[in-house]
């Protein structure tokens, strides 16, 4: 066989990895991703678990997936649409194809398209090999994974079907040869997971370098590809998922405040990882409490904010739903409490494992009377740890619930995180009481200058007082039914709030000119796709800004001023128009949302296509808010 | 530091529960308590929920809280977690806690926080003006069932020990020894006690426990227990329970045959003969008062602070810095 | 004695009945009620309990009030002040005094002003007799009521503590010597009353009548004050208290959709008399469900709904966040459900007995993901009938979840109100599955034209079909995780709630000229105020009109045409300006709130002050929304 | 009509579990159960919370709701009240009934509306992926407890009972005769019928209940309870249970010297010894299948069905018009 290989240089690619839940897809996106990690490319990730239950083999609904965006230049999103697509069997080929690009690499496990495989997955094209359609639209590489794998380990004293798991480390070493990635630290990751059993390692080497060898030893292909280091900020660097983040930047915000840390919560998706992360570090004095109920997560957390923790409770939208009532009752103690929302697809159970920002105004309105509440969003895996940590430190220094806003899609996906030096995390000062004076009994609704309240806790001698739901008397915080003095509260409780304004970073453009014609305004997760598109835009010559709001209440100072330089506001959401409903009220500004429902990522190239048909529009006259 | 008097442990606030309310009662004998036993104010914690009962934390001189309805064991939960040293106490009502929160109660029991509730069962609505409650008796006639209430009523106390408590005790508002009493042992066990006061609600359910407060029927209608005592009771201590197999049965002592030495004998350690006490509502038999069951069971905030201990000693106490740098990392530039 | 009385005619009066709870003061209150309305005044009446708890004799937490405002014309309010203070004790003169108009009447119990009570009220002024400055600013007529009842009551056979309790029916009489009311009606109220107890029958007739005498033959009051029917439209009328009219409109909706009642509710104040006055009327089919928490609650309705009842749930606003997350499953479900919310003060446990609107924004938002429902308002104690039938019609008509708010302030007062006939109530027609053609399975989810899908009830035979809170496929209700349908299904809510708007009555103004410079913009319990502070305001000449919002979602059609003819819009609300932002974010006006929060109504003097404070500052170009 | 078959009460969803999970092996018994009795499927509903379990009414042809986690009993009770007439069966997991949604079970079963209650118990989360349950063992390691869960079980039965329930039973997943009998009698039941399933979660739990349902070892490790006989059980039918006063004994029938005559005979009408039985948990003892306690109860969509008849034939059939005009009214013009 003659071979000819060119190698080829490309900024960026997206991998599509996509099987059955048995295939280990996610093992095998998560090796290639910490390869280009350590390799120097700039990525990010996201999995695509089943919905919910282990779906029976070879079904639509088993099909599991790991999508990977690397390149040279910063990466954004776990892209768009993909440039390879690698299929293990019918189904994962049905649910995937729509997103590979036309004449994107399509590898697909031939022996995922028997008879019954096509059955159970409704599939009801011809075979790839047979399917001239698909064969012209992509690069379409067959391959017969499973043969191919047991031929490598034969001999190997291995059942078949202990065999057969190694299959996807020859699709691994496959596109390694095909990405000229050296697979050393792969082989490094390989020896430590099977350190114990040395014939698991012996063959999944093995495979890993049959597939490297398949790639370079068949014609298959006639060219490599080559993605060269990204630059980034020089230092330390791991790649994290959002709920990982959140939490070290919940522990780091109970090491730098010097409160012990308490999590109280039911398991929902997407937020049970919190839990189960957080309760692997009990040596850092963390306790956690898997509560019978929402309500009792967040019972439990006001009880320990009583107590002089750092008290949060996490979980998703039904269960958010659930806390409304309580959530009352900590803005009236006006203790510090952090509420974690990892949002999903609503409305009521809607689409648990999708992703969606549909619960931004339930977090600014979700509870009975006058109930501001400060609320923060991350917006992207890396940022749930600031945010997290941001959610901590305005609660705890403003005595207040602080909702912090993530989602499925940040909380799963991953991306390059630069190290924190934890001394360079501001550190978070609570308010202690003064002793009162002698014969005067302490007043636990003083306030200092910043409207705060100081934090007396049971065990602390001489500050023995009562808090409650009813109305407080300011001052004593006795119950108060005084017409005047709850007019006083309410108004003070919405000034607490709105004054951490003044100890926020005043707004500013993530990207683009301080003015021009328009501005992409958005918040949490979809961070990456505005800032990609508004570069790609600016690179196209349209006056065009990105500004991304993490504080959602109080909004920062300057945001105004900002809106008013720009022509035109688009706000892109995942939802059917929240933040644009909050931006109308509070500065009767018109904007333009651009909503996508359907518990997805906004991609580019809708987004693109909008603001074209926009702009379009508008030379037409015809533009409308 | 001079000791504490009973009325060192109220506060300034006026209280207001209705003239004649069973709650005075159980106020002033817990500050009694408190008083003998001398605890300190700061360290003594009082969580209530919603209802009349529950406004009880304004009128103690410790660290309080009247929270929301029916979450009060949830709160607790969370601040002996928070801090296993101080002594907590929660208030709730038949409503509070067995209605809204029902759910959080039977968890708390079963973790055995070591926590005292009092449930002030007065077998009624009292704040919202007058409902049945889940402890009202079937064909009660009130505002919301004028034609007569068609709700089985929950039995506390059985429902305490078949949520796995460990200390299930039933006392008296009108009783102020046997209510002190009960309320000392409550504290002094470790773990979860669970203690039903009978509360007169003279407004709307006036003389509810009438049968086992008023001088003339008490002593023929309730029976004290006394731990590794005969069940005996009567006016004139004549007569008493013996068990028939499994059935509890009343005995006349002169008339009957039986003496003493037939009876039962009150063991708070046996979960049958506490299944059995908590049963004792139908016709003739008395209403046991006193502690029906105890039993040592590990508490849940000593699990967790060993829980935490024994994961410091093994892994190391916590290095932020190693935990942010944990896993594969990578250096740029 | 010489006697000189003058009669003197007056339009309207505002008498407060004020005492111990003991003292019988809502009963003196409603006799005179019922009097004032037999002989066609109009008016408006609002009880004012002590709260919660049955507060110790004497003290000021334990003062009882009752509010009558009646008038020979049309009467909005129960009045800002008072032109009369009835004070049995000190701690209700203490209490009231401050709303007492300059010059007005005082009558005073002197009994009621002991060293014990004064001590008990912490009452620090002299005893009225004696305390120039009180002598000074009103007409202070000093009665010992209970000497003069005992005397009335000599050689009656009932002991003193009975005999006292008669003290009310002799303030009784001597009010109506004051403005010349026939007591006959209240006679034989009274004789209805007491028909088994002829001894109490014959010793209330007695002091009532002493109480009269009194007046007519001391020379306490030199005038005397005669109030003329009112013009009030033809029909038949009763005295009705919101919550009572409420459960009419219910029970009303009830027959006229030939559907069985169901209410599932757990008590709060102050919707708890929804529950108690519902149960009552089980002869009507209609079945209470006194659950063991509003989830319950609003699950047992839910319940019913599935299976054919109109199902209704009560609440406040602790309740209402509670059931957060059930109300996403009702319209996910797409079933019919009015939930009720009996607002209160709030945030948190709150003023549990006092009025407040601020759960509006809650109404609006207060769940996780997009979850549009109707909600609607009542404007006044007559108004719940409407408005319950109104939520009713639309719940049923539209397959949605209804939420319907009142207040306490509402659910507690009372005016004539005109009762309808019930051929007159359009009738209201559920929407009925056609029967499923053979072979082919009935369609749960396929909309007629209004949006709305059919309501197939368990136990139809042929319609077996499954519903839940996960996603649904447009059509066949079947879960479906598919993005396009997700987007579809999202917006398809939103439609059909939308859509309501047109069968709705157009916006329109309630008072005053279809443009102008100034809109009074209003919804819920302010139509009183802001009717008759309309009504003044444009009898002195200015260019101000009213509109009142029973439609909050959708909004009425036409109305942002309305808004638009007005120059200012003001929005005056009991709450921190809830209605205001709604309206700046839907139609990007800017409004001017006017916001009390003070647990009250809105009085008509303070709504007018801040009006030509107002036009002050436009003059001085200063005005600012 | 022709006999429904069990397939015919199966949806042409497709069903959604893992492979190998005990949830399939309960839908087919109860299809086939329903199909034994008859069930018209237009008559029968289905109403789950959330959990894996809970996905139960997709795959059955009748009406069915997939409600919100732990509110299914509010939601039948409801449903029930409505149309007294249907037959309504819960589906719900040890997370979705004991956890979230505890409450309202207890106070459906002290209220005793006619519905069944299957609690599919796994003794984890399933849905959301393996988090221990109110039902877990003490030191369970699982995703949320990694250092051992510290939390004291609920028993289910004993919570049941303690909630005054009127029918209590405990059946498997593997024994489909048992479960087919159990589901049956549950049927024919007028009250709340509470049975708890022990059903494998192979894929976070497996093996939970292997001691109970393999052949090897089943017949020593259960105790199958039948009316009115005496509790023998083993491989050999060499093992009974004995009652000393009030503690259960296990005796060898060959060797002890006791024989079959000397056992308790079960008798699901006594509370006692259903409380005995419901706490055979601990070493020894076998594990009891079948039905514990049985009592007749009134139900309470009856009593209400005959308040609203009582009250319309007292005050006759309601009437709107003079409902409206009913109380004090007058004539304007
Ligand atoms: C969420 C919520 N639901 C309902 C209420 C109204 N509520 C307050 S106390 C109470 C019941 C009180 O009964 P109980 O617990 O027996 O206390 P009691 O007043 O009899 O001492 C109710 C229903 C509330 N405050 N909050
Ligand atoms: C309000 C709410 N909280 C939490 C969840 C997440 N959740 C779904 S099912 C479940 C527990 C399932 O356990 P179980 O009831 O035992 O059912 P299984 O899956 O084991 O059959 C949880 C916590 C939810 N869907 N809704
Ligand atoms: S209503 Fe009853 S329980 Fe409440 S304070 Fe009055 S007497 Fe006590
Ligand atoms: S996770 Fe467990 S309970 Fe759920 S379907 Fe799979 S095996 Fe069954
Ligand atoms: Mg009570
Ligand atoms: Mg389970």
């Amino acid at each position: 066989m003659t071979k000819e290989t060119k190698k080829q240089e490309t900024s960026e690619i997206t991998i599509k990895f996509a099987g059955d839940s048995g295939d280990g897809m996610q093992l095998t996106g998560s090796l290639f991703t910490n390869n280009a990690a350590l390799f120097g490319n700039d990525l990010a990730t996201f999995p695509d678990f089943p919905a919910e239950i282990r779906a029976p083999l070879g079904t639509l609904s088993g099909v599991s997936g790991f999508q990977l965006h690397f390149g040279s230049r910063e990466i954004f999103t776990p892209g768009d649409r993909y440039d390879v697509l690698v299929a293990m069997n019918a189904a994962a080929l049905k649910v995937n194809l729509g997103k590979l690009k036309k004449g994107g690499t399509l590898i697909v496990n031939t022996e995922g398209f028997d008879s019954k495989n096509l059955k159970i997955a409704h599939y009801d094209r011809p075979v790839p090999e047979e399917d001239d359609e698909l064969k012209s639209s992509y690069e379409l590489i067959p391959i017969q994974v499973t043969k191919l794998t047991r031929t490598a380990l034969e001999g190997v004293d291995l059942s078949n079907k202990e065999k057969d798991r190694c299959k996807n480390m020859f699709v691994l070493g496959f596109l390694y040869w095909r990405f000229n990635r050296d697979p050393t630290t792969t082989i490094n990751s390989l020896k430590k997971k099977f350190a114990s059993k040395p014939v698991l390692l012996e063959a999944n080497l093995a495979v890993l370098q049959a597939g490297f060898n398949y790639g370079d030893t068949t014609e298959t292909f006639t060219v490599t590809y080559d993605i060269p280091p990204a630059q980034m900020p020089e230092g330390l660097y791991r790649n994290i998922m959002g709920n990982e983040a959140l939490v070290l930047g919940l522990i780091a915000a109970s090491e730098r405040s010097h409160l012990p840390l308490f999590y109280g919560s039911y398991p929902i998706t997407p937020a049970s990882d919190i839990l189960h992360l957080l309760s692997r570090h009990k040596n850092f004095g963390v306790k956690t409490f898997q509560a019978e109920d929402e309500i009792a997560g967040i019972g439990s957390a006001i009880g320990a904010a009583y107590g002089g923790h750092l008290a949060v409770t996490g979980t998703s939208g039904p269960g958010m739903a659930l806390k409304g009532e309580a959530l009352g009752l900590a803005l009236m103690l006006e203790l510090p409490l952090v509420i974690i929302n990892v949002q999903r697809g609503g409305p009521s159970t809607g689409l648990p494992t999708k992703t969606e920002q549909a619960d931004l105004l339930q977090a600014m309105y979700g509870r009975n009377g006058e109930s501001p509440v400060a609320v923060i969003a991350a917006s992207s895996p890396g940022d749930c740890f600031d945010t997290a940590y941001e959610a901590c430190r305005i609660a705890v220094e403003h005595m207040t619930p602080v909702i912090m806003l993530s989602d499925g899609y940040i909380a799963n996906g991953a991306e390059p995180w630069k190290v924190p030096e934890v001394e360079q995390l501001s550190p978070i000062q609570s308010v202690t009481p003064e002793s009162p004076e002698e014969g005067i009994s302490f007043q636990p609704y003083s306030r200092n200058e910043n409207l705060t309240r100081a934090w007396a806790t049971p065990g602390m001698k001489g500050f023995a007082h009562r808090v409650g739901g009813l109305e407080k008397e300011a001052l004593t915080g006795n119950v108060s039914y005084d017409p005047a003095n709850h007019e006083y509260m309410v108004k003070i409780r919405q000034a607490k709030v709105d004054r951490i304004a003044q100890f926020l970073p005043k707004a500013s453009i993530n990207k683009g000119a301080a003015q021009g014609d328009i501005l992409l305004l958005g918040w949490g997760s979809t961070l990456g796709v505005l800032d990609s598109t508004t570069t790609e835009l600016i690179d196209k010559g349209l006056a065009i800004s990105h500004l991304h709001l993490r504080y959602l209440n109080p909004f920062p100072e300057g945001l105004p001023e900002l809106l008013a330089n720009f022509k035109t506001i688009i706000v892109p959401e995942i939802n059917n128009g929240q933040l644009s409903k909050i931006i109308k009220e509070r500065f009767l500004v018109p904007v333009i949302p651009f909503n996508k429902i359907q518990g997805l990522p906004i991609n580019k190239t809708e987004l693109k296509d909008f603001i074209y048909a926009l702009l379009e529009s508008e030379e037409n006259g015809s533009i409308k808010s | 530091m001079e000791a504490l008097k009973a009325k060192d442990y109220a506060t300034d606030q006026e209280v207001r529960w209705c003239p004649g309310c069973g709650d005075y009662s159980i106020l002033k004998q817990l500050q009694t308590v408190f008083a003998q036993l001398g605890l300190d104010r700061d360290e003594v914690t009082i969580i209530s929920g919603i209802g009349c009962s529950s406004r009880f934390p304004y009128y103690m001189n410790t660290y309080g809280m009247h929270s929301i309805h029916g979450r009060a064991p949830a709160i607790a939960s969370g601040l002996k977690m928070a801090n296993p040293a101080l002594d907590v106490w929660i208030i709730t009502g038949d409503g509070d806690g067995l209605s809204i929160g029902g759910n959080h109660l039977i968890h708390l029991l079963r973790r055995n926080f070591n926590v005292q509730i009092l449930l002030f069962n007065n077998e009624i609505y009292g704040l919202t003006k007058g409902q049945y409650s889940p402890t009202s008796e079937v064909d009660k006639q009130t505002k919301s069932s004028p034609f007569g209430s068609i709700d089985h009523p929950i039995n506390p106390l059985a429902l305490a020990l078949g949520a796995d408590a460990t200390f299930v005790a039933r006392t008296l508002d009108r009783d102020p020894a046997h209510l002190r009493d009960t309320l000392s042992r409550a504290h002094s066990h470790r773990g979860t006690s669970f203690v039903e006061i009978y509360q007169n609600c003279n407004i709307f359910n006036d003389g509810a426990f009438e049968l086992y407060t008023d001088k003339a029927t008490k002593s023929d209608y309730t029976i004290d227990l006394k731990q590794g005592e005969p069940l005996v009771f009567g006016k004139n201590a004549d007569k008493g329970i013996r068990l028939d197999g499994l059935k509890p049965q009343l005995v006349e002592l002169n008339s009957s045959g039986y003496s003493v030495s037939d009876l039962w004998i009150h063991d708070e350690k046996d979960p049958t003969k506490a299944h059995l006490l908590s049963r004792f509502f139908d016709g003739s038999l008395p209403r046991p008062i006193g502690i029906l069951y105890q039993e040592d069971r590990p508490c849940y905030e000593d699990l967790l602070v060993s829980q935490i201990d024994g994961a410091t000693e093994k892994l190391g106490k916590g290095n932020l810095d190693q935990l942010l740098k944990a896993g594969m990392t990578w250096k740029v530039g």
